[in-house]
């Protein structure tokens, strides 16, 4: 079953790679594709996101949107940590 | 926000984290993995949750983040470079109720404004200082600052950093902490999610203690400037956690005594 | 503006004094500022003052340097306060970057210069040496202040009325340009009334984002030259707008023969080169520019057709004199008489002048 | 002969745009023309693209900033976007093929694309796409000798790098190839 | 100075490399200078270049801040020492202070400005704004800067040559008043010669005083007003003196009869001006002024009286058609094109405005 | 020097001490009892003993030892407010062989001049700073300083420093001792013998440091000002001891490990 | 009637010449004259001497800083040395006698000494002397009524001081006393 | 025996009596008379002094040359300290 996912706003992605190394399912990865910036942008490849939020947290342009089968109403993990 | 997403096979997804609200559409100038936007993020997150919106005055600084007030969707001043300490003195003064914060990078902070920053510190303005060290002048092309490491290349140290000619890379964080205005003085970074986590909550205590009158919060984030270091973003974690940070060690510098 | 019936008892107040008293009846929010001769007695004054006036909110903050204080000036102009600084020549030097910014994110304040002898650190005696740097922009592109040029005790204070007045009228700083000698002098000097100057809506300032409206910016960087040209072009269109708020003084003007241009104190003086040349005969007039930027060219000009020539006079090496040139245009001899450092001319030496090119002016006219 | 081309290579930072306007300007100047380089600066260079503008002139040069342009060199979207639109009508547009989702599509010049990136692959050598779109721009518009451009890269290149040359040399011909074929496939 | 052949391959320079190489060969000891755009290529090629010439013995600090840089030229050259700074318009107006200081203790030393768009943050594109800055003082007092306006590659190099030349003949400082284009641009240039500005003895500059002298003191107060006016009347007498200084080019005006008048950067699309115009039989000439300050009044004043009218073309809202009005004195029209904050004027757009004017003027005289 | 005096019953009396050498003839403009006039003394007189007027370059602020060049005969520059150490900086850099110290009061120094004053300690530069901190702007008529004491009466803070609107007085010397550029901090008064004494081997041991290149010695001298602080002269030293010392504590701050 | 005085008073700092200055330019105000009253300021005051110049004039005040004076009243020996040379000829100059070792010279002028530094020891109010002078020259130079100046301290103090009055009543009868003594002595 | 003494330059003594408080023996004191710059000045009223510099080094004009019954021939007592 799939615990979490991430939207990712591929028009605004820049391709820093810095969520897929935060990623810790290593479920994140550059497209071969590039979008009207001119950058390849990052892609959910696989099915293992469990919604942790670390890939967000790190993205600087605030491309990723992340989903995540929980109770919490909370606007943002974080907030309730 | 709040926001559901029904996946296929009938699982119910909550949205646990979206761009923050008070950021405004406009997509960042930055470059590819630099450090500002994550701090840009991390505060608008911060007046989200607080619900200061209407309350918070941002002063922008002369340097990369020169276009905050583009991507910050709360009133704002750009302030010459160096000067943001002083515009937001002015402004605390005559709005005392309002929120006022200054985001500076080190050559703003810490070389043409060191004198605006000592002195504001020193007053105990009760406002918040961030305070972006990437070592580097990014917005320029990549010259030393006055927190650039010994040995490290820059477009104006090509043979690195010569400490007998330049002196060593300034700690201005320590020097604010030690001046009675400065009631809450932290170093943090935004190099992995946890360093983002815990800067949130760095700038969420210092918005609270301003609502309590407190003084001076001084939040200093080693950052990254992937164009000047000449490296890619993920490498530039890397230097941070090798070189940066034994230089410029992260946690709390001072801290109340509640 | 009209000027009221004034029913308050006339004080004797150094210059310095009255400015900032009047300052204080103009309902500053706030000021900024760093001690230098000879003007600290504002700031003093305010130190004093304010807190006495318990109906009053004024912020009053001695700052590190002139840097500071004219951007502390530019935050809270920004952020809707009616601001001011004040200083003396090497401090405004300090704050033409500063300046610049502020003129270009059009935010009304008020800059007061009294002048002292330059250039360096010079000599704090009084002088005019700073009519290039307040009128044609001694910081970086184009932008012009409202510069206002008190000839007595009684116009520093009246001054700060007018000089907000026109700031908040044209979103642009206004400058009071005095020197040592209006600053430290005392005289008679009947007070503005309290309160007399209102306050409108400012509602591009930075005072907290609400609902209803998109965030305010305040900023001065306009990278793309096509829109940094636009500002300009609105800039220039404001100043074009600002010159009908020109002001100036004449005295014995209609029946001149020779004109005397000044400005300050040295129009004191000229006036009583005025009566003494009269009392000789001599048909002296004088104008005095009350406004240097926007700058009476027109009116010059105008009395140029009846003037057989001109003097102007400054304490300087001859600054207004080309603005003098300028309005003029050929039309008839301008000349210039100036004394530096802080020296002053006295009525005497520049009646003696005045004779001297006359006999030269009538010798080639034979 | 050509007397004058004005010329904009745009991309991102990092792809060599400066250095192929230079080293055009450089030949330029040895081929005893009167030359200018002015780069985009500043700002806008982060996380955008990165410009410079080269004129080539057989007489004295005003202004190295100009607007128009006779040819666009274009190393990526953000370039083509703005770029398109400043070619003067009959101009010469040529632009990296394998990275632009959204290619020209003006009528009035002439537009060719290039995979320089994809060929600078095969090359093994990433760095050398610019050097293919010059050698596409030189086939096209031949206002220099291609030896003089690579007598002007031995005298930009320190000695100990003149071992790049060969691989230089190569692909301003790839690019020459290119172009023929692109021509081809289009006639 | 005369011009020696030069024998140096022409090399392919960026304006601010050529300044800088043309720095080290003029043997300075000292740069000081602090980062901005777009000139911060003089100090980066002054520390990457300095450690290669081991037969030189040259200073380069990145200082914390321009005034901090302008304060160190100061006690640079008070000490004897040949030195420099370069910023652009922000930084430049933060310098004002220690300019005036600078001049006023008579001190020689280089400061360039690479201009762009003002005012406040404005633009990094390129720009004249800082022209009033530059030539009227832009810091408090009369002082007056040596003002050269390059207009390429060539003369950013050789002009650092001529400044000193100038700037250690008269004891004051010089400017180089270039703007972002001619910074950023190469061309082509051929170097001057290494070493080929002598230098001369400085028995005032402070570098310990022996027992064969008195002590010497670098100072710019002279606290007593008639010490004061004596300091000023020695400057207006080394103002006079530098007069003789000026230097302008001209191109085509033996039987020119419209004047284009522009420098630096305008004046080289005023040239394509000229040969445009004279393809469509309109004989227009252009005078370049290469020193700003001493200004070819004269020269503009002679050539004023063979054309129908005068058209002043800056990167500014109309600074330098002051000094143009002044030399002409009425004589012709003088009219003014002007793009600003970046912007700069096609050499077309230029020639449509003269023949604007062109036809008015003819309307006129009908 | 080195006269003998003659008493009518025949003592023969040795000098043992005159005005220094190095001293003009000219009178100090300086109000009666003022502090600066022993420091120039004391300067002076250690110029004399280590025999460097050829080799001694001063740099004098604005402040009211501004004239300072009329007393001290050595090769002296009078800096901009505040610019002293950056001029003391172009000067030694270009003359590294030189003895250079800048003569600086707290308005100087401690404010308009912070951001020079921390980045030449910074940076190390190998000169002396001497710092008259008397905790008023004397020169201008007696003005808050940043140094004034909380409660301490001025002409800006005429009931009394505040430290809610103005801050705790800045302790610049304990900042400057922070920065590894510094190589020998201290801070010494003038108001006894003793005292004039100590200063005296303060100044002797910068200069010998300096001629050993060690870098930036910074000296604070807790001053007075009978003008400013309305008091007569004797009545100043009473205040330095009760009121002044205890904030500003005398003694090394921080010294060379040899 | 004398329609212009042009007054310089100096001495230390301390001895109330500015504040004496002023009240006679207050007074004259009250008494519906324009004044001016112009202080030394800056550095020179620094252990040397402090003065003012007052004008006092039945026309309108050019400037208030002028260089000769019709009256000097001097409170110590550098004020003396500094301004005897300043005042016009014919005029008045009134100086503290008790402290000053090298009295004026000029035969052109009038001059007055007053041992008001003395004589305000005897009233046990050293800060008077300075009223003492005031009342000398008043009864040399008659511009003012003394009842005006007493009005103008009124003014000038705040009530809480106004026991002080009688005092400096005093003080200005017995500088009046003193030159009418001189005067006896010198006849 | 007198052990030693003080020249005072009574033309350049302002009278700021930091001497006489600096002086171990009591031996100095203001003059009634004044000088040319208006000041009373300080002088040393009997015998009492040892030439033991105190006053000299706290005078701010450099006015007090001492004297004293001793062998050193260093120019100021300090360096031999
Ligand atoms: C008075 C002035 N001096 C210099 C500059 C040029 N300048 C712009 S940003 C900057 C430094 C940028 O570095 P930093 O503050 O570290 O910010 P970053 O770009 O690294 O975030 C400089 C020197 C300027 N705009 N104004
Ligand atoms: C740019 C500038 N700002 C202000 C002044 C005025 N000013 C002269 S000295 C001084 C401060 C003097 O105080 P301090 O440095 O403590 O020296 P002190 O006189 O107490 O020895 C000030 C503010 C000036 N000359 N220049
Ligand atoms: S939310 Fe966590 S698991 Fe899912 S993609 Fe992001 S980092 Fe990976
Ligand atoms: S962190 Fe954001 S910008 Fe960077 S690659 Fe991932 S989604 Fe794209
Ligand atoms: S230059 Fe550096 S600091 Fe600036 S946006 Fe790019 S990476 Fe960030
Ligand atoms: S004002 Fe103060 S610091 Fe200045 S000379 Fe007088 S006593 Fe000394
Ligand atoms: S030398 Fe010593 S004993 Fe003699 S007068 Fe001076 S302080 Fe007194
Ligand atoms: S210390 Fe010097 S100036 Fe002061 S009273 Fe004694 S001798 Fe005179
Ligand atoms: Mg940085
Ligand atoms: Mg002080």
């Amino acid at each position: 079953m799939i615990k979490g996912t991430v939207k990712i706003d591929a028009k605004i992605c820049k391709g820093c790679e810095l969520c897929i190394v935060a990623c810790p399912q290593n479920a994140l990865a550059l497209s071969p594709n590039f979008n009207d910036k001119g950058y390849r942008y990052v892609e959910l490849i696989y099915d293992a996101c469990t919604g942790c939020v670390n890939c967000a947290l790190v993205c600087p342009e605030a491309a990723i949107t992340v989903y995540r089968q929980a109770k919490s109403s909370k606007k943002s993990q974080l907030k309730s940590e | 926000m709040n926001e559901k997403l029904l996946l296929d096979d009938g699982t119910e997804l909550e949205q646990v984290f979206c761009r923050p609200d008070t950021l405004t559409d406009v997509p960042y100038h930055y470059c590819p993995g630099c450090g500002h936007s994550v701090v840009h993020n991390v505060l608008m997150e911060v007046v989200d949750e607080l619900d200061i919106q209407d309350k918070t005055i941002g002063v922008a600084p002369v340097g990369c983040s020169v276009f905050a007030y583009h991507y910050m969707n709360i009133d704002m001043q750009e302030a010459a470079h160096g000067r943001a300490c002083a515009v937001a003195t002015g402004i605390k003064r005559v709005l005392p109720d309002k929120l006022v914060f200054t985001y500076q990078g080190d050559g703003d902070l810490a070389a043409i404004g060191t004198a605006e920053t000592i002195h504001t510190v020193n007053r105990g303005e009760n406002i918040l200082i961030v305070f972006i060290n990437n070592g580097i002048y990014g917005m320029t092309g990549g010259q030393m600052a006055p927190t650039t490491l010994p040995g490290m290349v820059t477009s104006t140290s090509p043979y690195g950093r010569d400490i007998h000619m330049s002196g060593y890379p300034l700690k201005i964080t320590e020097l604010a902490a030690q001046l009675p205005g400065a009631y809450y003085v932290t170093r943090q970074s935004v190099h992995n999610p946890n360093a983002v986590r815990k800067l949130k909550k760095a700038v969420t205590k210092a918005f609270e203690y301003q609502m309590q009158n407190k003084g001076t919060c001084f939040i200093e984030v080693v950052s990254n400037c992937p164009s000047g270091w000449k490296m890619t973003p993920v490498e530039t974690i890397k230097y941070l956690e090798e070189v940066m940070f034994p230089y410029y060690p992260l946690g709390d510098v001072k801290v109340p005594k509640e | 503006m009209e000027k009221e019936i004034r029913k308050e008892e006339p004080r004797l107040m150094k210059g310095n004094e009255a400015l900032a008293e009047a300052a204080i009846r103009a309902d500053i929010d706030a000021y900024f500022g760093y001690p230098i001769t000879p003007q600290s007695e504002v700031i003093e004054y305010l130190m004093r003052e304010v807190p006495n006036r318990k109906d009053k909110k004024i912020v009053v903050l001695q700052a590190e340097s002139e840097v500071a204080s004219i951007n502390m000036v530019y935050g809270a102009a920004g952020a809707g306060a009616r601001v001011m600084t004040s200083s003396s020549s090497p401090g405004i030097s300090l704050m033409q970057e500063g300046i610049s910014y502020i003129a270009s994110a059009q935010l009304p304040c008020l800059i007061v210069n009294v002048v002292r002898g330059g250039p360096g650190l010079g000599t704090i005696q009084p002088s005019q040496g700073d009519y290039f740097q307040a009128t044609k922009g001694g910081g970086h592109g184009d932008y012009h202040l409202i510069v206002l040029a008190p000839a007595s005790v009684q116009e520093m204070a009246d001054f700060v009325f007018d000089a907000f007045h026109l700031a908040e009228k044209y979103r642009n700083p206004a400058m009071i340009l005095a020197d040592g000698a209006l600053g430290q002098m005392m005289e008679k000097v009947v007070l503005p009334p309290d309160g007399g100057l209102s306050k409108q809506p400012k509602p591009w300032a930075t005072t907290g984002k609400t609902k209803d409206r998109n965030h305010n910016i305040i900023t001065s960087l306009f990278i793309q030259p096509e829109e940094m040209e636009k500002v300009n072009l609105e800039l220039q269109k404001k100043y074009e707008a600002m010159q009908s708020e020109v002001r100036w003084e004449e005295f014995q003007t209609d029946d001149a023969e020779i004109l005397l241009v000044a400005f300050g104190l040295s129009a004191r003086i000229c006036q009583k080169v005025v009566d003494l040349g009269r009392e000789k005969g001599i048909k002296i007039g004088l104008l005095r520019p009350i406004t240097l930027y926007p700058f009476p060219y027109k009116r010059i000009d105008e009395l140029a057709d009846k003037v057989e020539f001109i003097l102007d006079v400054e304490m300087n090496a001859g600054q207004m004199v080309e603005d003098v040139r300028l309005a003029v245009e050929g039309k008839v001899p301008v000349y210039f008489k100036g004394r530096m450092g802080g020296m002053i001319a006295t009525p005497e030496e520049i009646l003696q002048e005045i004779e001297a090119i006359h006999e030269k002016q009538n010798v080639l006219h034979d | 002969m050509i007397k004058e081309q004005e010329i904009i290579i745009a991309g991102f930072g990092g792809q060599g745009v400066l250095s192929m306007g230079r080293l055009i300007a450089y030949a330029g100047m040895i081929e005893g023309k009167e030359v200018s380089w002015m780069p985009s600066y500043g700002p806008e260079m982060r996380g955008g693209t990165a410009n410079c503008i080269v004129i080539v002139s057989d007489s004295r040069i005003s202004s190295p900033i100009i607007t128009k342009f006779d040819t666009a060199i274009l190393l990526n979207q953000p370039s083509v976007d703005k770029f398109e639109k400043a070619v003067k009508p009959g101009g010469l547009l040529i632009y990296e093929q394998s990275t632009v989702i959204h290619p020209p599509t003006r009528t009035d010049i002439e537009i060719i694309g290039i995979s320089a990136i994809e060929e600078a692959d095969k090359l093994q050598a990433k760095q050398i796409a610019n050097m293919i779109m010059a050698g596409a721009f030189l086939e096209k518009r031949p206002i220099l000798k291609i030896e003089t451009l690579i007598e002007a890269l031995k005298k930009a290149l320190p000695p100990r790098r003149h071992n790049l040359i060969p691989l230089n040399e190569q692909a301003l011909n790839r690019g020459r190839e290119l172009v023929k074929q692109a021509e081809l496939a289009h006639s």
